[in-house]
């Protein structure tokens, strides 16, 4: 039973982990402000609940898993929260999601770094 | 019963007030009660100075932890001369500072003002009483955040990027301290200075001792405004609150050379073969250039204070000279000019300091005359120049004869440097001169300054009471300088032994 | 693997220097105190490198365990005091930095010289 | 493993700083000093400094990204002149190869029979269980055997209140306010779901903070970490509600004397000590049990640091954002 879980938390962690990378990439490659925000927010989301549920499934039941929890629990809270503050302010300083963005080309929205 | 806390009392009575004074509100309350603890201190330091004079080295162990687990506190004599430098010079300045200050800054920022005083106090009364490298880097820093505080209080805007340039400079200088202390902790496993010594007696690899030898000294250097580190220094004393300059000027950078001195004597010296040549060869050159140099800027310096501060820095050429001969004769000569050019800068910047009320600007052009309001300001001033240049009688000439003497005994190399001292003293008349001659035979302007001229008055009889008593020690312990030279003399031939 | 070992030696000299380098060389206020604080953490680096040992673990005592290996505690009581001093004075630098701004309206070094020579 | 990690963070230590040092932008620098101080403190975490990355994180990342935004906010975003003094970086280099020098004779990373490990250190990790009693040595050491230490650190951060508070004058805020009420005063009012998610997370800040100040003794944390962390939830309710009713919340006198009170605490403290027939700082002498005055003693220091650190990150913090007001 031992080796089911885990294989299921290291399942987890290789799954988180990959979504961080695929966030990452997504970041540099993903041509405008909007979209970009989109993939750093996954790596928010998704990447670090599955790596805090992988981590949780190795403590067992143990304080740590408590305290896990409530990680994750804040971490829900404020990723999409900052995620939205951010497009919020964003979007009141004048910035636009607009097509004519998307359409340019990636190296030229890549300078902006 | 109590006098056996009084290493730690020094240090904390100081900081226990100085929050208090933060609550304060006006300008006489925080001002009397900074006036009070800082006499208070000078009482302490007079007691401990008078238990070592007869020979005892005071250790104290806070928290009554013995000496390499917790930190020590260690009185020699060399810092029993320093705090009584520091605690008198605070007090005296402190005496002076409400007129001064209420000129320069408005009433209701002078309680923080006087709570950063008695924090870069304590600050400097917690290195000198320091037996712990750690220890001296953390009062190392309240004292310079207290420093640039003070100096950031000055009415002047270009009191601000001179201040911004010490703080940079001085905590590049205090990290590189941390460094040093971090390479010698790693090599020793310990952080109280006698405990290094013995310990690095039997460290066989040796590159990151010297590596840190090397921190250490250019750290402090900085931090002591050694030539040609000093850039930080002139525009900082020019642009301070005066009596602010005054404190800082007689105490704060010789509170760097003594954390050097010690730490290389103790630590060092014992330890690293050939240090001493290296120790003198490195300092002897850049000490000759820096009384040279600075005095020559001095020479054509048009605003006062600026003249003085760059003075100072000649002056801590013949401290960084006498220590350079690393001998017993040089220290000792070294040690007392300490103490005497902390009298004599601390009086000069007091009477300055007078000036200031009545002057809106210190450059020599627009003093002209001055000699006419405020004969008595003036008359203290010259006094204190004359300790300056080391006319006999007054405190300067004994330690000018010190260092001589000392060079004497370097054989080849002395006559040099005695040629470089009396050079120097000749320049120091001829700067001094053209202030006196400002002021004495200068006529006034006429244009801007004759409105304000009626209102043209001697200073405050307390301040002129206080530069009086300041002057009047300058030649008092040129004529009996028994307890400082006894000091000197124990503190040299203590840091001597040290030497293999 | 003995380099391996030195490793964070160096890394230690590498940002050193590159904090030093910003503190003196360049021109704006605010970079000159950024780089004031990487050349600060450098020297944590080097303490708290040196604190480690092999196996050990960070120096809570846990009741029961016997046969644990600490870590040095020492060099992490100095860092903890270090990263409030390094804080402390930043602080104060940005202070005087508002203050220079609002007097000089600029924040780099060769203008303001320029305002204080020209006047 | 770990080494690879260690290897792996340390190499983008160096390469943020790159980053750092190259960048024109303020706002893209001081962003990277927090990754910066991030990845330090991950560093510290790894080699077994809990405490140290804790207060690391808290101060790197948070604390001095605050104020140096707020600095930015007062003053400029752009780097403007690019003079690179090419000879500046002679004592660089010289500083550089000389600790590259040193390093030859030191002893390897880890290395158990280094001289660091040998003196005092094995000292404080086998008498802090029978002469303080606590499990957490750094707090032991902190606040007992080099308490001294601290209650200067205390000293430091209060003078760079006092400094901040001396040059950037809070008291003549009330009078600029209400010329500007828009922009910052106003906080985040408009922006519902930041406030209402922060208004909820106040709370758990606090008593986190509150569970670090008095968990001290047995795990990572303490009074400056505490001090930081409950200043932190203030600044965090200015942030969305506005400078005017966090200054209802905790006034302005309320800081200072928070400020005072805190350091006031540690001397007297430290002169009980003496009162009690002990030294400076001997908490030993506070109770009949040694080690029950012991930890009277590190529970009020660290309740001392804990209010005048909170205090004066306050007071800081509200000296920066009053000047925005002008």
């Amino acid at each position: 039973m031992a080796w089911v879980i885990d294989l299921l938390s290291w399942v987890l962690l290789s799954v988180g982990g990959i979504f961080i990378l695929i966030g990452g990439v997504g970041v540099v490659r993903l041509p405008e402000f909007y979209t970009r925000m989109h993939a750093a927010s996954l790596t928010d989301s998704m990447g670090t609940i599955l790596i805090l549920i992988g981590i949780m499934l190795q403590a067992g039941a143990s304080l740590a898993t408590i305290k896990l929890i409530a990680i994750l629990v804040f971490m829900l809270l404020t990723g999409p929260t900052a995620t939205y503050a951010l497009a919020n302010a964003a979007l009141m300083s004048g910035m636009k999601p607009n097509k004519l963005a998307l359409a340019e080309d990636s190296a030229s929205a890549g300078k902006e770094d | 019963m109590i006098a056996s806390h009084w290493p730690a009392l020094q240090v904390a009575l100081p900081l226990l007030v100085a929050p208090m004074v933060m609550l304060l509100r006006g300008a006489t309350l925080p001002w009397l009660a900074a006036l009070v603890t800082s006499f208070m201190a000078f009482a302490i330091a007079i007691s401990m100075a008078s238990t070592v004079l007869e020979g005892e080295v005071i250790v104290y162990a806070v928290g009554s932890w013995p000496a390499p687990v917790g930190i020590e506190l260690r009185i020699d004599e060399l810092s029993a001369l320093l705090l009584l430098i520091v605690t008198g010079a605070s007090s005296t300045t402190l005496l002076a500072a409400r007129n001064s200050l209420t000129a320069e800054l408005e009433p209701e920022r002078h309680m923080l003002f006087y709570a950063a005083w008695l924090l870069a106090l304590s600050g400097m009364l917690g290195i000198l009483v320091a037996g712990d490298a750690f220890n001296i880097f953390v009062f190392m820093e309240i004292a310079s955040l207290a420093s640039y505080v003070l100096i950031s209080a000055g009415s002047d805007r270009r009191a601000l990027p001179s201040v911004f340039k010490y703080l940079i400079m001085g905590t590049i200088g205090a990290t590189f301290y941390l460094i040093g202390v971090g390479l010698i902790y790693m090599m020793t496993g310990t952080l109280n200075l006698a405990d290094m010594e013995s310990r690095l007696a039997e460290v066989e690899e040796l590159k990151p001792i010297m590596v840190a030898a090397g921190f250490i000294t250019v750290g402090l250097a900085l931090k002591a405004a050694l030539f040609p580190l000093h850039a930080w220094l002139p525009n900082c004393y020019t642009y301070a609150p005066h009596i602010a300059t005054a404190f800082l000027a007689a105490c704060s950078t010789k509170i760097a050379l003594y954390v050097l001195l010690r730490f290389d004597f103790v630590v060092f010296q014992g330890n690293l073969i050939g240090h001493d040549v290296q120790f003198s060869g490195f300092l002897m050159p850049l000490a000759l250039i820096a009384i040279l140099v600075a005095s020559g800027v001095a020479l054509f310096e048009t605003n006062l204070k600026r003249l003085l501060a760059y003075s100072s820095i000649a002056q801590l050429g013949y401290i960084w000279l006498g220590a350079s001969f690393v001998s017993k004769a040089g220290l000792t000569a070294s040690v007392v000019h300490m103490f005497n050019h902390a009298l004599a800068k601390g009086t000069l910047f007091i009477a300055v300091a007078c000036l200031g009320l009545r002057f809106a600007s210190l450059t020599l052009q627009d003093l002209k005359g001055a000699a006419r309001f405020m004969p008595w300001t003036m008359a203290a001033f010259v006094l204190a120049g004359m300790s300056l240049v080391g006319v006999p009688g007054t405190a300067g000439f004994i330690s000018k004869w010190y260092l001589i003497s000392a060079a004497l005994e370097q054989g080849y190399q002395g006559v040099v440097v005695i040629a470089v001292i009396l050079i120097s003293s000749l320049m120091a008349v001829a700067y001094l001169w053209r202030v006196v001659e400002a002021a004495y035979f200068g006529e006034a302007l006429t244009s801007s300054s004759s409105t304000t001229a009626e209102k043209m008055s001697e200073a405050p009889p307390l301040m002129l009471a206080v530069v009086w008593v300041a002057a009047l020690a300058n030649v008092y312990f040129g004529l009996d300088s028994t307890v400082p030279l006894a000091l000197s003399e124990q503190a040299a031939t203590a840091l001597m032994e040290h030497l293999r | 693997m003995e380099w391996l070992g030195l490793y964070n030696y160096w890394v230690f000299a590498v940002v050193l220097m590159m904090g030093f380098y910003t503190v003196i060389a360049k021109g704006n206020l605010i970079k000159k105190l950024l780089g004031l604080s990487i050349f600060q953490s450098a020297v944590f680096l080097l303490y708290i490198t040196m604190d480690k040992v092999d196996g050990g673990t960070a120096p809570i005592i846990q009741e029961g365990v016997s046969d644990q290996i600490f870590s040095n505690p020492l060099p992490q009581v100095l860092i903890l005091t270090a990263i409030v001093v390094g804080i402390s004075t930043t602080a104060l630098g940005l202070a005087i930095v508002v203050r220079i701004k609002e007097t000089y309206d600029s924040i780099e070094e060769h203008e303001i010289q320029a305002k204080d020579n020209h006047r | 493993m770990i080494v690879l990690f260690g290897v792996f963070l340390l190499t983008l230590l160096v390469i943020t700083a790159i980053a750092i040092i190259r960048t024109p932008d303020l706002f893209v620098a001081v962003m990277l000093t927090g990754i910066f101080s991030l990845l330090m403190a991950s560093i510290f975490f790894i080699l077994d400094a809990a405490d140290v990355a804790l207060t690391e994180a808290a101060v790197g990342a948070g604390i001095s990204t605050v104020l140096f935004l707020s600095a930015l906010a007062l003053t400029e975003q752009k780097e403007r002149s690019i003079r690179p003094g090419r000879w500046l970086a002679v004592p660089v280099v010289v500083a550089g190869a000389l600790i590259v020098y040193a390093t030859f004779d030191k002893p390897r990373l880890g290395d158990p029979d280094a001289p660091v490990h040998q003196h005092v250190a094995p000292w404080y990790l086998e008498k802090t269980p029978e002469l303080i009693d606590i499990p957490n040595v750094v707090t032991a050491i902190l606040g007992s055997f080099r308490g001294y230490d601290t209650l200067g650190e205390v000293f430091v951060v209060l003078t760079a209140a006092i400094g901040v508070m001396l040059l950037l004058g809070t008291r003549h805020r009330k009078a600029a306010s209400p010329v500007q009420p828009a922009s910052s005063s106003d906080g985040l009012r408009h922006h519902l779901i930041p406030r209402v998610l922060g208004r909820l997370l106040i709370p758990f800040i606090v008593l986190f903070g509150l569970y670090v100040q008095f968990h001290g003794e047995y795990g990572p944390g303490g009074g400056f970490q505490a001090g930081a962390l409950v200043a932190a939830a203030v600044i965090l309710y200015a942030l969305l509600e506005g400078e005017g009713p966090a200054l209802t919340v905790v006034p302005l006198s309320a800081i200072t004397a928070m400020m005072a009170g805190g350091a006031v605490l540690y001397v007297l403290v430290g002169l009980a000590g003496i009162v009690l027939g002990g030294n400076f700082l001997d908490y030993s002498v506070l109770q009949i049990d040694p080690v029950a005055g012991q930890h009277l003693g590190i529970l009020l220091i660290e309740l001392g640091v804990g209010v005048t650190v909170c205090g004066c990150m306050l007071s800081i913090f509200h000296a920066f954002a009053a000047r925005d007001n002008r």
